[in-house]
C-alpha cells in the first residue's frame, strides 16, 4: 500500500499554534497533505486532534502559523468558505440535522452545487425541478454506495448510532470534496461496523480519488489504512511519517504506553 | 434547544411507545371535539321564539372587566326592569343575551356575528362597547342593516348621518368632549379670553381612541391661544413615571386632560399625586371616570375631575324602581345593590334606554312585534327622547334629552363635569354644550374623507 | 388495509419527490381542497364562513409565515403582529396612493415591503439566539406598532389613526373588500390566496432553501461547515416569513375586518400566532393549519358549548371556564404529543398504514 | 460571583451614555429641557421603577435557572397570588394570616405544576415547556377570576404614597417607590443568602450548573422543581403586593410580565444579580429616553425603547450581561 504514488502537496501547514485564553491547544504543528492520500492524525484524548481539523476547515483561527492550500497562502477564512474550497468533514459527536430525513441530510450536502433562485424553487417547475432531480440522482448513488437505501426517508434522529455515522459520511461525500476530514468515524462501533466503515473510507479514496484526513483512536485501523500518520500529544507534534516509521518512534511508544515525561 | 439531544434518544423511544398507547384515547377525544365543532354549523342557538331579541356585547372578564361589569349590570337591569314591570315593550318581551368579549376585538366580532341573526328578527342594534370592535363592525353593519350605536366612543364623525346611515353616536363624541373640557377650563379661568398663554397637557392612551381628541384640541388651541402639549402613554399604561415627571416637574401645565383607559387611569392619578400635580386641575374624559378606576388610586384620586355624559348617583326614580322590582325579588344583575348608581352602571342604563326607546318608536310605526335592524335604524334616525319622556322613565336629570335626525346622529352632545370626593362622583357643573357649529364642520369634513376613501355616496337627507 | 404505499412504485424521482407521494394522501388533500372551495361555501352560514373560516384562514397564513421562520429555520420570533401590521398599513398606503391598483398587486407589494422590514429586524438573529432572540424580536413588535400609531402619514392623517379598506374587486366586478362584498366572495378570495401561498411554501421547504433552513435550525455550526452562509439563509427566512405575515395582515385589514387600528396587531397577536405553530407542530405546513384551527376554533367551541347543552351559565363564568379548559387542553395535548397536532396526525397515519394488521 | 471585565466596561459605557445623551440632547434641541436636578430626578425615578421590574424578572430567572423553563405564567402567578391575598383578606382574615395562607396556596400550586405538568414533560425541548407554561397561564387567569372575581380590588398596605423632597429640596422622590425598592432589595439579599448558605440553595445551584451532576449528588429533581416554583411563587407574591398596591389588584397585573422581559434578556436568563442590574439599566434608560429623547420623535417610546436597549446590549453580549456563555462546539 505504501508504494502508492501521491500527487503534489495540496495542503501545507506550517508552525500552527492555537490557544484559547491561557490554554495552549496546538503548539507549533507542521505537516502536509498530498493529493489522494489517506492522512491520519492520532494521539491520546486532549491531544488537539479535533482542534487541528477545526483549524483546517476554518472553524478555529490559529494565532501563529501559515496554511497553504493548493499553493496559495490562505487568509483567515469564514467557516462556510471551507466547503467552497472543497473541504468536507464529519464530526466526532455526530452533527447531523436531526429533524431531517437521511435523504434530506445528504441532499443538504449538495447545497453549494444548487444554483436555482429562490423564486424558481418557489414555483418548483422547470429548471428548479430538473436541478432537484439531477442532484437527487447523485445522492441516490451515494446512498447506494453506503448501502443505506432502507433508511432513505427515516428522520436521522431515529437512526442507531452507526447508521448516523454513515449518513454523516454521505452528507460529506455529497459535496464531492477534494479533501475529506473524518473525525473519529469509527468511534463507538463494533468490529463489524468498523470493517464496513474502513471499507467505505478506502473505497472513497480509491474510487473518487478523494484525499482523506482521518482522526481515529483504533490503532489497528489507522495503521492498516493510512498512508502517512502524524502523532500529536498535548498539542505537541511527536512524529510524522508512514505507519511503519511512526510505529517505531520512541516518543510515540512512550506516549502511548504512558511513560511519564 | 438541543442541549440534551444525544442523551435523549432512549427516552424518546420510550416516550414514543407511551404515545402509541395514548393515541386511542386521544383519537376518541379528537373525534368528539370534531363532531362538536361541526355541529357549530347548525348552531345559532334557537332562542325563545316570539320576543324581541336584544344582544349585548359586554366585557365582564379580562383586563378591563372592572369598568365593564357595572355597564353590563346597568344594561341588563334596565331590560329586566321593563320585562318584569311592563312585560317588555308594548307587550313584546325582551330576550336579552349577553356575549362576553373580554374587550378583545376578535371575540367581539365573533359575538356580533353569532348573535346578529338570533331571535325572530335578529339583533335590533349593536353596542360594541369597544373602539376596536366598532371599527371592525363599520362595514358589516351596513351590509347587515343593523344600527351601530356607540355612546361616547367610536368614530366621532359617525355624527354625520349622511355618510354613516347605520352609525349613531349619542349622546356625545370625543371631539365634543374635548371641546367641553376646554369650555369648562375657560369658565374656571373666567372666560375664553383668559385662556391665552395657558398651558394644557393631554395625557392619552396611545391608540385610535386616545388620539381622537387631538385634532379638536389643536384647533381650539389655535383659536384661543393656549398651549397644548401631548403626552402619549403606551398601552396598557402600567408605568407613567417619565410622563408625569415631564408634566409635573418640567412643563407644569395649568390643566391636564386625560383620555385614559383601564389601569392607565389609576396609575396616572397616582403619578399625578407623586409629582404634586393638583387633582383639581386634572380632568379626564368619561372613560377615565369610572368608579372602578378611582378605587385603586385611593386617596390620590380625591379632587380629580371627569366629564360624564350622564348624571351621577343612585337616587333617581329609575334606580328606586330597579331596587324594588329587581333587587327586592333577587333578580338584580349586580353582585349587590351597592353597585347601582356607579357611573358605568348609569351608562349601561342609558344605552338600554336609547335602545328601548328606539324600539318603542319603531313599534309605533311598524306595529307591536319584534323589530328588525332596519326598522330600528328608521327609528334612530328620528329618535327623540324629550325631557318629559325622561321624566316618565324616572330618569329626569340622569340623562340629557336626545334628538337625532337623518343627518345628525349625535344630538346636542352635552356633558357634565364631575368630581371625585373619595367615595363617589359629585356633579360640579350643569350640562355643558359643545361648540356645535365648529364640530359639525369637522364631522362633515372627516366623514367626507372617509366616504371618498371607501367609495361611499352620502345619502340625501333633504 | 386501504392506506398504504405498498403496490405503488415510483418510476421516477420526479414522482417520488411529489408533495404527496402516497396516492391516498393526494386524494385526501384534493378532497379537502374541493370541500373548502365547493362544499363549505355552499352549506355554511355567513357566521360560520365570515367569523370562523375567514379569520382561521388568515391566521393560518400568518402561522405559516411564522412556521417558516421558527419551525423551519429555527429562529424564535414574537414580531409577527408587527409584521402583520406592516402588511396592513403598506396595503392601505398602496391602495390609497394608487387607487387603480389591483388587489393582488396590492397584496404582493405589501408582502414585499414587509419582507424588507423583516430583513431589517432579522439582522440581529446572526448573533442572538433562542429565547433571547424571541424577546429581542418584541422590539420590532413594539416599535412597528408605535410607528404606525405615531406618524399620521401611514393613516393618511386620519384623526384616530385607523385605516379602512377601500372597495376593491378581484375578478370582474366581484367585490372582495368593503361593505358590499359578500362573505362568500371574501372567503373564496382568501382561500385561493392561502392555498396558493401554502403550495409555494411547501415547494420552498422541499427545495434546497428549505433544507438550508432546517440545517440552520438543527445545527447551525454544522450547516455552516458544509457551506451554508448564516446571514443570507436566516435573512431569507425572515424575508419570506414576513412576506407571508404581511399578506396575512393585509388580508386581515382589507378582507376580514375592513378597518383596523394598529392595536389589532399588538403583542397578543404575536403570541397567538406563536401558540398556533407550537400546538400545531413546528416545521410543518399542516401544523400551521391545525394549530390555527385549535387556537381559533376551540375558544369559540368552548364559549358556545354550554348553549348547546341548554345550560344557562353567566357569561363571565363561561369566559373563565373557557380560559381554564383552554389552558388545560394545551397542557394535555403537549403531554400527549409534544411535537404538535401535525405529528399526532402523522402517527395516526402510520397506524392507519398498518391497520388492520399492526404486527 | 466573578464578573467579566467587558461586562464592567459595558455597564460603565452605558451609564456614561445615559448621562451624555440627555445632556447633549438638552444642549442641541430647543424642545428638550435639561437641568441637572431634573436629570437626577428622572434617573432616580427610573432606577426605582427598574427595581419594580426586577421584582417580576426575578421570578423568571429563578425558574429558568433551575429548570431551563421560560415561565410564561410568571405574570399570571403575580396576579393569582395578589388576588388570593386580597380575596382572603376581604373574607376577614387578618393581613398576616392572609399572607401565610397565600404562601401555602403558592406552595400547593408549585406541587400541582410539578405533578401535572413538569413531570410529564421532563426532558422535552425548551419551547414545549414554554408552551406548557402558557397553558398554566391561561388556567390560572381563569381559575383566579372564577374564585375571586374580575372586579378591581384595593390593596392598601398603609405605606406613605407622598412625594418628598431630598437633597436640599432639589429632588423629588415618591416615598412609595423608595419603600418598594427597599423591599425588593431585601428580597434579593434574602434570595442570595438562601442560594449561598442553605443546603437547598446549594442544591439549586448545583442543578442550575448541571442537571446530571445534581442527580448524582442525590437530590431528587422533582423536589428541586417544587422548591424553585414555590420560591418563584413567593417572589410573585411580593411582586403582586408591590404592584397591586400601586395599580390595584386587577387583571392588568398579569401584563407587567411584558415590562420584565427586556430586563430578563439584558441581565441574562440565569442570573439573579443580572435581573437587578438589568432592571436598573432598563428602568433608568427608558425613563431618560422618554424624557430627553422622545420629544424629538413623538413620545410614548418607553416600551419599545426598553426592548431596543436590551437588543443593543445583546448585540455585544448575546447571552445577556450575566448570563451563562453559550458555547458552541463541534
Amino acid at each position: 500500500m505504501n508504494e502508492r504514488n501521491f500527487g503534489e502537496v495540496i495542503l501545507d501547514l506550517k508552525g500552527i499554534s492555537l490557544s484559547f485564553g491561557a490554554m495552549r491547544v496546538l503548539n507549533n504543528i507542521s505537516f502536509n497533505v498530498r493529493q489522494g492520500e489517506i492522512r491520519s492524525i492520532i494521539g491520546p484524548n486532549g491531544a488537539g486532534k479535533s482542534s487541528m481539523l477545526n483549524v483546517i476547515n476554518g472553524v478555529y483561527h490559529p494565532q501563529e502559523g501559515e496554511i497553504t492550500f493548493r499553493g496559495e497562502v490562505r487568509k483567515e477564512m469564514k467557516v462556510h468558505e471551507a466547503a467552497g474550497f472543497g473541504i468536507a468533514r464529519t464530526f466526532q459527536n455526530i452533527a447531523l440535522f436531526k429533524g431531517m430525513s437521511t435523504l434530506d441530510n445528504i441532499m443538504t450536502g449538495r447545497n453549494l452545487k444548487m444554483k436555482s433562485s429562490m423564486l424558481a424553487q418557489a414555483i418548483y417547475w422547470g429548471k428548479a425541478q430538473k436541478e432537484e432531480i439531477e442532484h437527487r440522482k447523485k445522492v441516490e448513488e451515494i446512498i447506494d454506495f453506503l448501502e443505506i437505501q432502507a433508511i432513505r426517508k427515516t428522520p436521522v434522529g431515529r437512526l442507531p448510532y452507526g447508521m448516523q455515522k454513515r449518513v454523516e459520511l454521505g452528507r460529506a461525500l455529497a459535496a464531492e470534496p477534494e479533501i475529506l476530514l473524518l473525525d473519529e468515524p469509527m468511534a463507538g462501533m463494533n468490529v463489524e461496523e468498523k470493517e464496513d466503515m474502513s471499507r467505505f473510507v478506502l473505497d472513497i479514496n480509491d474510487e473518487f480519488g478523494t484525499t482523506i484526513v482521518l482522526i481515529e483512536h483504533d490503532m489497528g485501523v489507522v495503521m492498516d489504512i493510512s498512508d502517512r500518520v502524524v502523532v500529536l500529544d498535548y498539542g505537541r507534534q511527536l512524529a510524522d511519517g508512514t505507519p511503519d516509521v511512526v510505529r517505531s518512534n520512541q516518543d510515540v511508544i512512550d506516549a502511548y504506553l504512558g511513560v511519564s515525561h | 434547544m438541543h442541549d440534551h439531544e444525544s442523551a435523549q434518544d432512549n427516552l424518546r423511544l420510550f416516550r414514543w411507545r407511551k404515545q402509541r398507547v395514548n393515541i386511542n384515547k386521544v383519537k376518541t377525544g379528537l373525534i368528539a371535539a370534531a363532531v362538536g365543532m361541526a355541529s357549530l354549523v347548525a348552531a345559532p342557538a334557537v332562542m325563545a321564539a316570539d320576543g324581541q331579541f336584544v344582544g349585548s356585547l359586554v366585557y365582564r372578564t379580562g383586563p378591563y372587566a372592572p369598568g365593564g361589569i357595572p355597564w353590563a349590570d346597568g344594561f341588563a337591569d334596565y331590560i329586566n326592569l321593563l320585562n318584569e314591570r311592563d312585560g317588555g315593550i308594548n307587550g313584546v318581551k325582551l330576550d336579552l343575551e349577553e356575549c362576553d368579549t373580554a374587550y378583545n376585538t376578535d371575540k367581539g366580532v365573533e359575538c356580533y356575528e353569532r348573535m346578529k341573526g338570533n331571535g325572530p328578527t335578529g339583533m335590533p342594534a349593536v353596542m360594541p362597547l369597544s373602539t376596536g370592535v366598532t371599527y371592525a363592525l363599520l362595514d358589516r353593519v351596513v351590509a347587515d342593516k343593523i344600527p351601530l350605536i356607540t355612546s361616547g366612543y367610536g368614530r366621532a364623525d359617525g355624527a354625520d348621518g349622511t355618510v354613516f346611515p347605520y352609525v349613531f353616536v349619542p349622546p356625545a363624541t370625543y371631539w365634543g368632549g374635548a371641546d367641553i373640557a376646554i369650555n369648562y377650563i375657560a369658565s374656571e379661568e373666567g372666560g375664553y379670553g383668559n385662556l391665552k398663554g395657558k398651558k394644557v397637557a393631554l395625557v392619552y392612551h396611545d391608540s385610535a381612541y386616545g388620539k381622537e381628541p387631538i385634532k379638536t384640541l389643536e384647533a381650539l388651541a389655535g383659536q384661543h391661544g393656549f398651549e397644548l402639549s401631548l403626552f402619549p402613554v403606551p398601552h396598557p399604561g402600567l408605568e407613567q413615571k417619565a410622563t408625569w415627571l415631564k408634566i409635573g416637574r418640567q412643563l407644569r401645565p395649568d390643566y391636564v386632560l386625560m383620555w385614559g383607559w383601564g389601569v392607565m387611569n389609576a396609575t396616572a392619578i397616582k403619578e399625578a399625586a407623586a409629582v404634586n400635580f393638583p387633582r383639581e386641575k386634572f380632568i379626564g374624559v368619561w372613560w377615565s371616570g369610572n368608579d372602578a378606576d378611582m378605587v385603586p388610586a385611593g386617596k390620590a384620586a380625591v379632587g380629580y375631575k371627569s366629564l360624564q355624559f350622564n348624571g351621577v348617583g343612585a337616587d333617581f326614580d329609575v334606580h328606586k324602581m330597579i331596587k324594588t322590582v329587581l333587587y327586592g325579588n333577587n333578580k338584580g344583575s349586580a353582585k349587590s345593590v351597592d353597585g347601582i348608581g356607579e357611573v358605568a352602571y348609569n351608562r349601561g342604563l342609558q344605552s338600554a334606554v336609547i335602545l328601548t326607546e328606539a324600539l318603542r318608536s319603531a313599534m309605533g310605526e311598524f306595529g307591536n312585534k319584534p323589530m328588525t335592524g332596519e326598522q330600528v335604524q328608521w327609528a334612530m334616525d328620528r329618535l327623540d327622547i324629550t325631557e318629559a319622556r325622561l321624566k316618565d322613565l324616572g330618569a329626569e336629570g340622569l340623562f340629557d334629552p336626545i334628538k337625532l335626525s337623518c343627518s345628525d346622529h349625535q344630538g346636542k352632545g352635552r356633558a357634565k363635569v364631575t368630581q371625585w370626593d373619595g367615595k363617589q362622583w359629585k356633579a360640579i357643573s350643569d350640562w355643558i354644550e359643545p361648540n356645535s357649529s365648529m364640530l359639525r364642520g369637522m364631522y362633515v369634513e372627516s366623514a367626507a374623507a372617509y366616504a371618498k376613501e371607501k367609495g361611499i355616496t352620502p345619502r340625501d337627507c333633504k | 388495509m386501504f392506506y398504504r404505499e405498498a403496490g405503488e412504485f415510483k418510476a421516477s424521482y420526479q414522482k417520488d419527490q411529489a408533495i404527496l407521494p402516497i396516492r391516498q394522501d393526494r386524494w385526501f388533500i384534493w378532497a379537502i381542497i374541493a370541500i373548502a372551495f365547493l362544499v363549505i361555501p355552499a352549506v355554511s352560514s355567513d357566521y360560520w364562513l365570515g367569523t370562523i373560516m375567514l379569520p382561521f384562514l388568515i391566521l393560518a397564513l400568518a402561522a405559516l409565515g411564522l412556521n417558516v421562520l421558527t419551525g423551519y429555520a429555527g429562529q424564535l420570533s414574537l414580531g409577527t403582529g408587527g409584521f402583520m401590521a406592516t402588511g396592513a398599513f403598506a396595503a392601505y398606503k398602496l391602495a390609497t396612493m394608487f387607487p387603480g391598483m389591483h388587489i393582488l398587486f396590492v397584496l404582493l407589494f405589501s408582502g414585499a415591503i414587509t419582507a424588507g422590514v423583516g430583513i431589517l429586524f432579522g439582522i440581529p438573529s446572526l448573533r442572538i439566539k433562542g429565547f433571547y432572540l424571541a424577546v429581542a424580536t418584541l422590539a420590532s413588535q413594539f416599535f412597528l406598532i408605535w410607528m404606525f400609531n405615531k406618524f399620521g402619514w401611514f393613516t393618511n392623517y386620519s384623526a384616530s389613526g385607523v385605516i379602512t379598506a377601500p372597495q376593491m374587486t378581484a375578478i370582474g366586478d366581484i367585490m372582495v373588500t368593503g361593505a358590499h362584498a359578500t362573505v362568500t366572495a371574501k372567503y373564496l378570495f382568501a382561500l385561493s390566496i392561502v392555498t396558493l401561498l401554502a403550495l409555494i411554501t411547501k415547494n420552498l421547504v422541499r427545495s434546497n432553501i428549505g433544507r438550508e433552513w432546517m440545517a440552520v435550525r438543527d445545527m447551525d455550526i454544522a450547516a455552516e461547515i458544509i457551506g451554508i452562509k448564516m446571514l443570507p439563509t436566516k435573512l431569507k427566512a425572515f424575508a419570506y416569513s414576513s412576506f407571508l405575515c404581511g399578506i396575512a395582515g393585509a388580508l386581515w385589514a382589507f378582507v376580514h375586518t375592513g378597518s383596523v387600528e394598529p392595536l389589532a396587531f399588538d403583542v397578543n397577536r404575536s403570541f397567538q400566532i406563536l401558540f398556533m405553530i407550537i400546538i400545531g407542530g413546528l416545521g410543518s405546513i399542516m401544523g400551521a393549519f391545525l394549530g390555527a384551527a385549535f387556537i381559533v376554533l376551540l375558544p369559540i367551541f368552548l364559549s358556545n358549548a354550554p348553549h348547546w347543552f341548554g345550560l344557562n351559565i353567566a357569561v363571565d363564568l363561561i369566559s373563565h371556564i373557557e380560559a381554564m379548559v383552554f389552558g388545560a387542553l394545551i397542557i394535555f395535548f403537549l403531554i400527549v404529543e409534544p411535537h404538535g397536532l401535525a405529528r399526532l396526525w402523522q402517527i395516526t397515519k402510520e397506524k392507519l398504514r398498518l391497520w388492520p394488521f399492526p404486527y | 460571583m466573578r464578573v467579566e471585565r467587558d461586562v464592567i466596561y459595558i455597564i460603565f459605557a452605558s451609564l456614561l451614555l445615559m448621562v451624555i445623551i440627555p445632556w447633549s440632547a438638552g444642549m442641541l434641541s430647543e424642545d428638550i429641557f435639561f437641568e441637572w436636578p431634573f436629570f437626577f430626578e428622572v434617573a432616580i425615578g427610573g432606577l426605582l421603577a427598574g427595581v419594580m421590574y426586577s421584582l417580576v424578572a426575578l421570578g423568571f430567572v429563578l425558574i429558568f435557572k433551575a429548570s431551563g423553563v421560560f415561565n410564561f405564567a410568571q405574570g399570571a402567578m403575580v396576579l393569582f397570588s395578589a388576588l388570593t391575598l386580597v380575596g382572603l383578606n376581604e373574607m376577614g382574615l387578618p393581613m398576616w394570616l392572609s399572607i401565610i395562607a397565600t404562601l401555602i396556596v403558592m406552595l400547593i400550586l408549585a406541587i400541582a405544576i410539578e405533578r401535572v405538568v413538569l413531570r410529564s414533560l421532563v426532558n422535552q425541548e425548551h419551547i414545549i415547556l414554554f408552551m406548557a407554561t402558557i397553558g398554566i397561564a391561561y388556567f390560572l387567569d381563569g381559575f383566579g377570576q372564577t374564585i375571586w372575581g374580575s372586579e378591581v380590588k384595593l390593596l392598601d398596605l398603609g405605606f406613605s404614597q407622598n412625594p418628598d423632597f431630598y437633597f436640599g429640596g432639589l429632588i423629588l422622590i415618591n416615598d412609595f417607590d423608595l419603600i418598594a425598592a427597599g423591599i425588593a432589595g431585601v428580597l434579593v439579599i434574602a434570595l442570595a443568602l438562601f442560594f449561598q448558605y442553605t443546603r437547598i440553595g446549594r442544591a439549586l445551584r448545583a442543578v442550575a450548573d448541571d442537571h446530571q451532576a445534581a442527580l448524582s449528588v442525590g437530590i431528587p429533581l422533582k423536589h428541586i422543581w417544587v422548591i424553585v416554583w414555590a420560591v418563584a411563587g413567593i417572589v410573585a407574591l411580593v411582586a403582586g403586593i408591590m404592584w397591586g398596591s400601586k395599580l390595584g389588584v386587577q387583571f392588568s397585573l398579569a401584563l407587567i410580565a411584558l415590562k420584565a422581559l427586556p430586563v430578563l434578556i439584558l441581565g441574562g436568563f440565569t442570573s439573579v444579580p443580572g435581573a437587578i442590574i438589568g432592571g436598573l439599566i432598563i428602568g433608568a434608560g427608558e425613563k431618560l429616553a422618554e424624557v430627553f429623547i422622545a420629544p424629538m420623535i413623538g413620545g410614548g417610546i418607553e416600551d419599545w425603547f426598553a426592548y431596543m436597549l436590551a437588543l443593543a446590549f445583546l448585540v455585544f453580549r448575546p447571552q445577556g450581561l450575566f448570563g451563562e456563555k453559550i458555547i458552541e462546539r463541534v
